[in-house]
Protein backbone atom coordinates (compact mmCIF):
# COMPACT_ATOMS: atom_id res chain seq x y z
CA UNK A 1 0.00 0.00 0.00
CA UNK A 2 1.55 3.52 -1.09
CA UNK A 3 0.39 6.57 1.12
CA UNK A 4 1.89 9.92 -0.58
CA UNK A 5 0.99 13.12 0.56
CA UNK A 6 2.33 16.32 0.01
CA UNK A 7 1.18 18.96 2.97
CA UNK A 8 0.56 22.46 3.18
CA UNK A 9 -0.44 22.54 7.27
CA UNK A 10 1.56 21.24 10.44
CA UNK A 11 1.50 17.34 10.87
CA UNK A 12 2.14 15.12 13.59
CA UNK A 13 4.88 12.59 12.81
CA UNK A 14 3.90 9.96 15.74
CA UNK A 15 0.02 9.72 14.77
CA UNK A 16 1.25 8.91 11.15
CA UNK A 17 3.54 6.67 12.21
CA UNK A 18 0.42 5.02 14.95
CA UNK A 19 -2.10 5.33 11.48
CA UNK A 20 0.38 3.57 9.58
CA UNK A 21 1.21 0.48 11.59
CA UNK A 22 -2.47 0.19 12.61
CA UNK A 23 -2.82 -0.12 8.95
CA UNK A 24 -0.35 -2.78 8.47
CA UNK A 25 -1.35 -5.07 11.22
CA UNK A 26 0.57 -8.29 9.29
CA UNK A 27 3.88 -6.53 9.48
CA UNK A 28 6.05 -7.24 11.74
CA UNK A 29 7.21 -4.05 12.10
CA UNK A 30 7.55 0.05 10.84
CA UNK A 31 10.33 1.68 10.29
CA UNK A 32 10.53 5.94 10.04
CA UNK A 33 12.22 8.67 9.92
CA UNK A 34 10.84 12.28 10.85
CA UNK A 35 12.58 15.34 10.00
CA UNK A 36 12.30 18.92 11.15
CA UNK A 37 13.33 22.30 10.82
CA UNK A 38 16.65 22.53 13.09
CA UNK A 39 16.17 25.56 15.23
CA UNK A 40 19.87 26.10 15.19
CA UNK A 41 21.97 28.78 13.16
CA UNK A 42 19.99 31.72 13.07
CA UNK A 43 17.17 29.82 10.79
CA UNK A 44 13.83 31.97 11.50
CA UNK A 45 11.76 29.97 9.45
CA UNK A 46 12.20 27.27 6.07
CA UNK A 47 9.62 27.84 2.34
CA UNK A 48 9.57 24.63 0.72
CA UNK A 49 8.71 25.20 -2.87
CA UNK A 50 8.14 22.72 -5.32
CA UNK A 51 6.58 22.24 -8.56
CA UNK A 52 3.31 20.16 -8.14
CA UNK A 53 3.23 18.48 -11.80
CA UNK A 54 6.70 17.11 -11.07
CA UNK A 55 6.97 16.40 -7.36
CA UNK A 56 3.85 14.58 -6.42
CA UNK A 57 4.53 12.09 -9.42
CA UNK A 58 8.15 11.75 -8.09
CA UNK A 59 7.07 11.10 -4.50
CA UNK A 60 5.14 8.30 -6.27
CA UNK A 61 7.09 7.22 -8.23
CA UNK A 62 9.86 6.65 -5.71
CA UNK A 63 7.06 4.73 -3.60
CA UNK A 64 7.05 2.43 -5.98
CA UNK A 65 10.71 2.01 -6.57
CA UNK A 66 10.90 1.21 -2.69
CA UNK A 67 8.36 -1.52 -2.62
CA UNK A 68 9.71 -3.11 -6.26
CA UNK A 69 13.24 -2.63 -4.38
CA UNK A 70 12.52 -3.83 -0.77
CA UNK A 71 10.16 -6.99 0.88
CA UNK A 72 7.66 -3.93 2.14
CA UNK A 73 4.17 -4.18 2.86
CA UNK A 74 3.49 -0.54 2.16
CA UNK A 75 5.16 2.72 2.03
CA UNK A 76 4.39 6.37 3.31
CA UNK A 77 5.60 8.97 1.96
CA UNK A 78 4.61 12.55 3.22
CA UNK A 79 6.27 16.07 2.71
CA UNK A 80 5.57 19.25 3.97
CA UNK A 81 5.50 22.80 1.45
CA UNK A 82 5.15 26.33 2.74
CA UNK A 83 6.52 28.22 5.21
CA UNK A 84 7.56 26.44 8.25
CA UNK A 85 8.93 27.19 11.64
CA UNK A 86 11.50 26.12 13.74
CA UNK A 87 10.94 22.66 15.47
CA UNK A 88 8.01 21.78 12.74
CA UNK A 89 8.61 18.36 10.54
CA UNK A 90 9.29 18.90 7.40
CA UNK A 91 9.53 15.26 5.97
CA UNK A 92 8.31 11.26 7.14
CA UNK A 93 9.29 8.14 5.48
CA UNK A 94 7.83 5.41 6.76
CA UNK A 95 7.79 1.69 5.67
CA UNK A 96 5.79 -1.58 6.92
CA UNK A 97 7.68 -4.83 6.45
CA UNK A 98 7.77 -8.73 7.70
CA UNK A 99 11.29 -8.34 8.71
CA UNK A 100 12.71 -5.18 10.05
CA UNK A 101 15.84 -4.88 7.82
CA UNK A 102 13.59 -4.19 4.64
CA UNK A 103 11.34 -1.75 6.27
CA UNK A 104 14.78 0.30 7.69
CA UNK A 105 16.68 0.06 4.28
CA UNK A 106 13.11 1.19 2.51
CA UNK A 107 13.14 4.80 4.94
CA UNK A 108 16.99 5.20 4.47
CA UNK A 109 16.45 4.14 0.68
CA UNK A 110 14.06 6.80 0.90
CA UNK A 111 14.83 9.86 2.43
CA UNK A 112 18.36 9.71 0.48
CA UNK A 113 15.60 10.51 -2.60
CA UNK A 114 13.82 12.78 -0.92
CA UNK A 115 16.29 14.89 0.33
CA UNK A 116 18.55 15.44 -3.22
CA UNK A 117 16.64 13.79 -5.56
CA UNK A 118 12.96 14.96 -5.22
CA UNK A 119 11.43 18.40 -6.80
CA UNK A 120 11.61 21.13 -3.71
CA UNK A 121 13.70 24.26 -3.51
CA UNK A 122 14.29 25.70 0.54
CA UNK A 123 15.19 28.66 1.48
CA UNK A 124 15.77 29.95 5.08
CA UNK A 125 14.91 33.34 6.64
CA UNK A 126 17.56 34.53 8.77
CA UNK A 127 18.15 37.98 10.19
CA UNK A 128 19.29 39.12 7.36
CA UNK A 129 16.31 38.17 4.78
CA UNK A 130 16.09 35.04 3.01
CA UNK A 131 18.88 32.29 1.35
CA UNK A 132 18.33 29.71 -1.18
CA UNK A 133 19.71 26.58 0.14
CA UNK A 134 22.28 25.16 -2.22
CA UNK A 135 22.46 21.08 -3.10
CA UNK A 136 24.90 19.32 -0.86
CA UNK A 137 27.59 16.63 -1.94
CA UNK A 138 26.73 15.05 0.93
CA UNK A 139 23.63 14.23 -0.58
CA UNK A 140 24.74 13.23 -3.74
CA UNK A 141 27.10 10.60 -1.81
CA UNK A 142 24.16 9.23 -0.39
CA UNK A 143 22.62 8.92 -3.01
CA UNK A 144 24.67 7.16 -4.85
CA UNK A 145 25.04 4.40 -2.25
CA UNK A 146 21.98 2.98 -3.92
CA UNK A 147 23.25 2.63 -7.44
CA UNK B 1 -3.87 32.46 -26.00
CA UNK B 2 -0.39 32.42 -24.18
CA UNK B 3 2.49 29.51 -23.41
CA UNK B 4 2.89 29.84 -19.56
CA UNK B 5 6.37 30.46 -17.99
CA UNK B 6 6.78 29.21 -14.20
CA UNK B 7 10.05 30.00 -12.25
CA UNK B 8 11.03 27.79 -9.60
CA UNK B 9 13.59 28.26 -6.80
CA UNK B 10 15.99 31.24 -7.00
CA UNK B 11 14.88 31.68 -11.06
CA UNK B 12 11.93 33.28 -9.37
CA UNK B 13 13.87 35.89 -7.75
CA UNK B 14 15.87 36.75 -11.14
CA UNK B 15 12.77 36.75 -12.84
CA UNK B 16 11.07 38.74 -9.99
CA UNK B 17 7.72 36.05 -10.27
CA UNK B 18 7.01 32.92 -9.80
CA UNK B 19 4.73 33.05 -13.81
CA UNK B 20 3.99 34.78 -16.27
CA UNK B 21 2.36 34.32 -19.97
CA UNK B 22 4.20 34.84 -23.18
CA UNK B 23 1.00 35.98 -25.17
CA UNK B 24 0.21 36.57 -28.76
CA UNK B 25 2.11 33.92 -29.79
CA UNK B 26 1.46 32.76 -33.02
CA UNK B 27 1.98 28.73 -33.13
CA UNK B 28 5.08 27.26 -31.74
CA UNK B 29 7.67 29.07 -29.67
CA UNK B 30 11.46 27.14 -29.65
CA UNK B 31 14.41 27.08 -27.53
CA UNK B 32 15.90 30.44 -29.68
CA UNK B 33 12.43 32.27 -29.91
CA UNK B 34 12.16 31.97 -25.58
CA UNK B 35 15.82 33.09 -24.67
CA UNK B 36 15.45 36.36 -26.93
CA UNK B 37 11.94 36.89 -25.27
CA UNK B 38 13.10 36.17 -21.85
CA UNK B 39 15.93 38.84 -22.34
CA UNK B 40 13.25 41.16 -23.73
CA UNK B 41 10.80 40.42 -21.04
CA UNK B 42 13.15 40.01 -18.30
CA UNK B 43 16.92 40.37 -18.34
CA UNK B 44 20.05 38.61 -20.06
CA UNK B 45 21.12 37.60 -16.65
CA UNK B 46 17.56 35.40 -16.76
CA UNK B 47 18.10 34.35 -20.28
CA UNK B 48 21.83 32.96 -19.54
CA UNK B 49 20.57 31.64 -16.24
CA UNK B 50 17.82 29.60 -17.88
CA UNK B 51 20.41 28.40 -20.88
CA UNK B 52 22.73 27.15 -18.05
CA UNK B 53 23.19 23.73 -17.71
CA UNK B 54 21.87 22.81 -14.61
CA UNK B 55 18.75 24.04 -15.30
CA UNK B 56 16.23 21.68 -16.54
CA UNK B 57 13.07 22.41 -18.33
CA UNK B 58 9.23 20.45 -18.11
CA UNK B 59 6.60 21.28 -20.68
CA UNK B 60 3.54 19.81 -19.35
CA UNK B 61 5.59 18.13 -16.34
CA UNK B 62 7.31 16.34 -18.58
CA UNK B 63 11.54 16.73 -18.71
CA UNK B 64 12.93 17.46 -21.83
CA UNK B 65 16.25 15.39 -22.48
CA UNK B 66 17.62 18.14 -24.30
CA UNK B 67 16.19 22.14 -24.15
CA UNK B 68 17.33 22.92 -27.39
CA UNK B 69 14.55 20.88 -28.87
CA UNK B 70 12.17 23.17 -26.76
CA UNK B 71 8.77 23.48 -28.82
CA UNK B 72 5.27 24.83 -27.09
CA UNK B 73 2.50 26.10 -28.22
CA UNK B 74 -0.68 27.44 -26.89
CA UNK B 75 -2.13 26.27 -23.34
CA UNK B 76 1.21 24.97 -22.77
CA UNK B 77 3.22 25.28 -19.25
CA UNK B 78 6.45 25.65 -19.56
CA UNK B 79 8.61 25.55 -16.04
CA UNK B 80 12.33 26.38 -15.48
CA UNK B 81 13.96 23.74 -12.78
CA UNK B 82 17.21 25.07 -11.10
CA UNK B 83 19.16 22.13 -8.73
CA UNK B 84 16.83 21.47 -6.39
CA UNK B 85 18.15 21.99 -2.53
CA UNK B 86 19.75 19.61 0.09
CA UNK B 87 19.22 18.10 2.90
CA UNK C 1 20.47 11.79 26.27
CA UNK C 2 19.41 8.11 27.31
CA UNK C 3 16.12 7.02 27.94
CA UNK C 4 16.05 2.89 28.30
CA UNK C 5 12.93 1.52 29.78
CA UNK C 6 11.44 -2.08 30.43
CA UNK C 7 7.79 -2.14 29.72
CA UNK C 8 4.88 -4.66 31.44
CA UNK C 9 2.17 -3.13 29.72
CA UNK C 10 0.99 -1.84 26.26
CA UNK C 11 2.74 1.32 25.14
CA UNK C 12 2.17 3.60 22.08
CA UNK C 13 5.04 4.12 19.33
CA UNK C 14 3.63 7.37 18.00
CA UNK C 15 3.44 8.85 21.04
CA UNK C 16 6.79 8.01 22.52
CA UNK C 17 8.18 8.83 19.29
CA UNK C 18 6.73 12.53 19.30
CA UNK C 19 7.78 12.95 23.21
CA UNK C 20 11.06 11.90 21.86
CA UNK C 21 11.18 13.95 19.15
CA UNK C 22 10.05 16.97 21.09
CA UNK C 23 12.51 16.24 23.92
CA UNK C 24 15.43 17.08 20.98
CA UNK C 25 14.70 19.85 19.77
CA UNK C 26 18.10 20.47 18.28
CA UNK C 27 17.65 17.46 16.22
CA UNK C 28 17.80 17.38 12.63
CA UNK C 29 15.87 14.56 12.32
CA UNK C 30 14.36 11.04 14.41
CA UNK C 31 14.74 7.66 13.06
CA UNK C 32 12.40 4.71 14.95
CA UNK C 33 11.93 1.21 14.34
CA UNK C 34 8.45 -0.10 16.13
CA UNK C 35 8.56 -4.08 16.24
CA UNK C 36 5.04 -5.85 17.11
CA UNK C 37 3.50 -8.90 17.42
CA UNK C 38 2.83 -10.17 14.28
CA UNK C 39 -1.04 -11.64 13.77
CA UNK C 40 0.40 -14.33 11.93
CA UNK C 41 1.04 -18.01 11.73
CA UNK C 42 -1.85 -19.13 14.46
CA UNK C 43 0.21 -17.08 16.97
CA UNK C 44 -2.38 -16.30 19.76
CA UNK C 45 -0.08 -14.97 22.43
CA UNK C 46 3.45 -13.92 22.88
CA UNK C 47 5.00 -14.05 25.97
CA UNK C 48 8.21 -12.05 27.04
CA UNK C 49 10.58 -12.87 29.60
CA UNK C 50 13.81 -11.18 31.28
CA UNK C 51 16.16 -11.61 33.78
CA UNK C 52 16.23 -7.87 34.92
CA UNK C 53 19.62 -7.81 36.54
CA UNK C 54 20.85 -8.62 33.33
CA UNK C 55 18.05 -7.34 31.03
CA UNK C 56 17.58 -3.50 32.06
CA UNK C 57 21.64 -2.98 32.25
CA UNK C 58 22.00 -4.46 28.95
CA UNK C 59 19.78 -2.12 27.19
CA UNK C 60 21.79 0.36 29.13
CA UNK C 61 24.91 -0.68 27.63
CA UNK C 62 23.41 -1.01 24.36
CA UNK C 63 22.30 2.47 24.31
CA UNK C 64 25.90 4.13 25.52
CA UNK C 65 27.05 1.34 22.73
CA UNK C 66 25.09 3.35 20.11
CA UNK C 67 25.56 6.61 21.82
CA UNK C 68 29.82 6.68 21.95
CA UNK C 69 29.33 4.90 17.95
CA UNK C 70 27.37 7.04 16.09
CA UNK C 71 26.99 11.06 16.06
CA UNK C 72 24.06 10.82 18.42
CA UNK C 73 22.37 13.84 20.52
CA UNK C 74 19.83 10.94 22.06
CA UNK C 75 18.80 7.43 21.96
CA UNK C 76 15.45 5.48 23.47
CA UNK C 77 14.87 1.80 23.93
CA UNK C 78 11.49 0.86 24.96
CA UNK C 79 11.18 -3.09 25.55
CA UNK C 80 7.65 -4.66 26.68
CA UNK C 81 7.97 -8.15 28.97
CA UNK C 82 4.71 -10.00 30.08
CA UNK C 83 2.53 -11.64 27.84
CA UNK C 84 1.62 -9.65 24.35
CA UNK C 85 -1.27 -10.54 22.22
CA UNK C 86 -0.98 -10.00 18.41
CA UNK C 87 -0.70 -6.51 17.17
CA UNK C 88 0.76 -4.96 20.33
CA UNK C 89 4.17 -3.57 20.61
CA UNK C 90 6.87 -5.44 21.62
CA UNK C 91 9.94 -2.76 21.02
CA UNK C 92 10.53 0.93 19.91
CA UNK C 93 14.59 1.74 18.95
CA UNK C 94 14.88 5.55 18.47
CA UNK C 95 17.83 8.02 17.74
CA UNK C 96 17.79 11.65 17.51
CA UNK C 97 20.87 13.49 15.28
CA UNK C 98 21.64 16.26 13.24
CA UNK C 99 22.37 14.15 10.20
CA UNK C 100 19.61 11.13 9.57
CA UNK C 101 22.26 8.85 8.34
CA UNK C 102 23.37 8.99 12.05
CA UNK C 103 20.02 8.65 13.37
CA UNK C 104 19.16 5.39 10.92
CA UNK C 105 22.51 3.83 11.40
CA UNK C 106 21.62 3.97 14.81
CA UNK C 107 18.25 2.77 15.17
CA UNK C 108 19.68 -0.56 12.90
CA UNK C 109 22.46 -1.14 15.40
CA UNK C 110 19.66 -1.07 18.43
CA UNK C 111 17.54 -3.46 16.82
CA UNK C 112 20.10 -5.72 15.33
CA UNK C 113 21.09 -5.72 19.23
CA UNK C 114 18.25 -5.61 20.88
CA UNK C 115 17.04 -8.94 18.93
CA UNK C 116 19.63 -11.35 18.93
CA UNK C 117 21.95 -10.01 21.78
CA UNK C 118 19.85 -8.89 24.60
CA UNK C 119 18.18 -11.32 27.53
CA UNK C 120 14.98 -11.97 26.65
CA UNK C 121 13.51 -15.28 25.90
CA UNK C 122 10.15 -15.25 24.16
CA UNK C 123 7.51 -18.47 23.80
CA UNK C 124 4.58 -18.23 21.53
CA UNK C 125 1.12 -19.78 22.08
CA UNK C 126 -0.25 -21.38 19.05
CA UNK C 127 -3.96 -23.74 19.40
CA UNK C 128 -1.86 -26.83 20.72
CA UNK C 129 0.21 -24.93 23.17
CA UNK C 130 3.14 -22.89 23.99
CA UNK C 131 6.37 -22.89 22.10
CA UNK C 132 9.77 -21.15 22.56
CA UNK C 133 11.35 -19.40 20.00
CA UNK C 134 15.26 -20.35 18.97
CA UNK C 135 17.73 -18.05 18.40
CA UNK C 136 17.78 -17.46 14.50
CA UNK C 137 20.65 -17.41 11.94
CA UNK C 138 19.40 -14.62 10.21
CA UNK C 139 19.76 -12.40 13.68
CA UNK C 140 23.54 -13.53 14.56
CA UNK C 141 24.33 -12.15 10.88
CA UNK C 142 22.96 -9.12 11.58
CA UNK C 143 24.88 -9.00 14.67
CA UNK C 144 28.01 -9.38 12.72
CA UNK C 145 27.23 -6.88 10.68
CA UNK C 146 28.52 -4.24 13.48
CA UNK C 147 31.57 -6.31 14.33
CA UNK D 1 19.69 -18.46 54.88
CA UNK D 2 20.36 -19.94 51.52
CA UNK D 3 21.78 -19.45 48.13
CA UNK D 4 18.59 -18.77 45.20
CA UNK D 5 18.75 -19.97 41.98
CA UNK D 6 16.60 -18.28 38.63
CA UNK D 7 15.75 -20.10 35.74
CA UNK D 8 15.20 -18.45 32.60
CA UNK D 9 13.22 -19.83 29.34
CA UNK D 10 12.79 -23.26 28.50
CA UNK D 11 15.39 -24.14 31.88
CA UNK D 12 12.53 -23.01 33.34
CA UNK D 13 9.90 -25.68 31.73
CA UNK D 14 12.23 -28.24 32.55
CA UNK D 15 12.81 -26.88 36.46
CA UNK D 16 9.37 -26.80 36.78
CA UNK D 17 9.66 -23.40 38.62
CA UNK D 18 11.32 -20.02 37.57
CA UNK D 19 12.94 -19.95 40.91
CA UNK D 20 13.99 -21.96 44.02
CA UNK D 21 16.40 -21.74 46.75
CA UNK D 22 19.54 -24.15 47.80
CA UNK D 23 18.93 -24.12 51.90
CA UNK D 24 20.82 -25.11 54.72
CA UNK D 25 23.84 -23.94 52.47
CA UNK D 26 26.86 -24.91 55.13
CA UNK D 27 29.38 -22.33 53.05
CA UNK D 28 30.07 -21.97 49.77
CA UNK D 29 28.65 -23.96 46.86
CA UNK D 30 30.80 -24.81 43.63
CA UNK D 31 30.02 -26.18 40.36
CA UNK D 32 30.09 -29.80 41.60
CA UNK D 33 27.88 -29.64 44.39
CA UNK D 34 25.02 -27.66 41.97
CA UNK D 35 25.13 -30.35 39.70
CA UNK D 36 24.91 -32.99 42.17
CA UNK D 37 22.13 -30.57 44.31
CA UNK D 38 20.42 -30.63 40.76
CA UNK D 39 20.28 -33.82 39.90
CA UNK D 40 18.59 -35.19 43.05
CA UNK D 41 16.02 -31.86 43.46
CA UNK D 42 15.30 -32.18 40.03
CA UNK D 43 16.63 -34.50 37.49
CA UNK D 44 19.78 -35.11 35.61
CA UNK D 45 18.10 -33.58 32.31
CA UNK D 46 18.09 -30.52 34.42
CA UNK D 47 21.57 -30.98 35.81
CA UNK D 48 22.78 -32.20 32.27
CA UNK D 49 20.97 -28.70 30.25
CA UNK D 50 22.37 -26.45 32.73
CA UNK D 51 25.76 -27.83 31.92
CA UNK D 52 25.67 -27.64 28.46
CA UNK D 53 27.99 -24.50 26.78
CA UNK D 54 25.19 -22.50 25.28
CA UNK D 55 23.92 -21.98 28.79
CA UNK D 56 25.43 -19.35 30.92
CA UNK D 57 25.68 -18.62 34.09
CA UNK D 58 25.35 -15.16 36.51
CA UNK D 59 25.96 -14.86 39.86
CA UNK D 60 24.37 -11.66 41.23
CA UNK D 61 23.88 -10.27 37.59
CA UNK D 62 27.57 -10.92 36.55
CA UNK D 63 27.68 -13.44 34.05
CA UNK D 64 30.73 -15.89 34.86
CA UNK D 65 33.29 -16.49 32.23
CA UNK D 66 33.96 -19.98 33.16
CA UNK D 67 31.33 -22.05 34.88
CA UNK D 68 33.33 -24.41 37.24
CA UNK D 69 34.76 -21.66 38.64
CA UNK D 70 30.91 -21.05 40.31
CA UNK D 71 31.23 -20.32 44.34
CA UNK D 72 27.57 -19.26 45.79
CA UNK D 73 27.45 -18.69 49.49
CA UNK D 74 24.56 -17.74 51.33
CA UNK D 75 22.46 -15.02 50.07
CA UNK D 76 23.58 -15.12 46.46
CA UNK D 77 21.59 -15.29 43.35
CA UNK D 78 22.84 -17.95 40.80
CA UNK D 79 20.73 -17.56 37.23
CA UNK D 80 20.70 -19.97 34.18
CA UNK D 81 20.46 -18.69 31.00
CA UNK D 82 19.67 -20.64 27.80
CA UNK D 83 20.37 -19.30 24.48
CA UNK D 84 18.18 -15.85 24.11
CA UNK D 85 15.37 -16.35 21.39
CA UNK D 86 15.48 -14.47 18.18
CA UNK D 87 13.49 -11.56 16.31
Amino acid sequence: MRDVRLLAVAFDPGAEIDAFSAAHAEAGGVAAFAGKVRPTDGCEALELSHYEPLSLPGMAGLADQALTRFDLLGILLVHRVGVLLPGEPIVLAAAAARHRRSAIEAVDFAMDHLKSDAWFWKREKRADGWHWIEPRSEDHRDLARWN
Amino acid sequence: MAVKLVFLGRLADLAGTHECDVADTDGVIDWTDLLAWLEVWSSADLAAAVAGEKVRIAVNGALLADKAALAAGDGDEVAFLPPVSGG
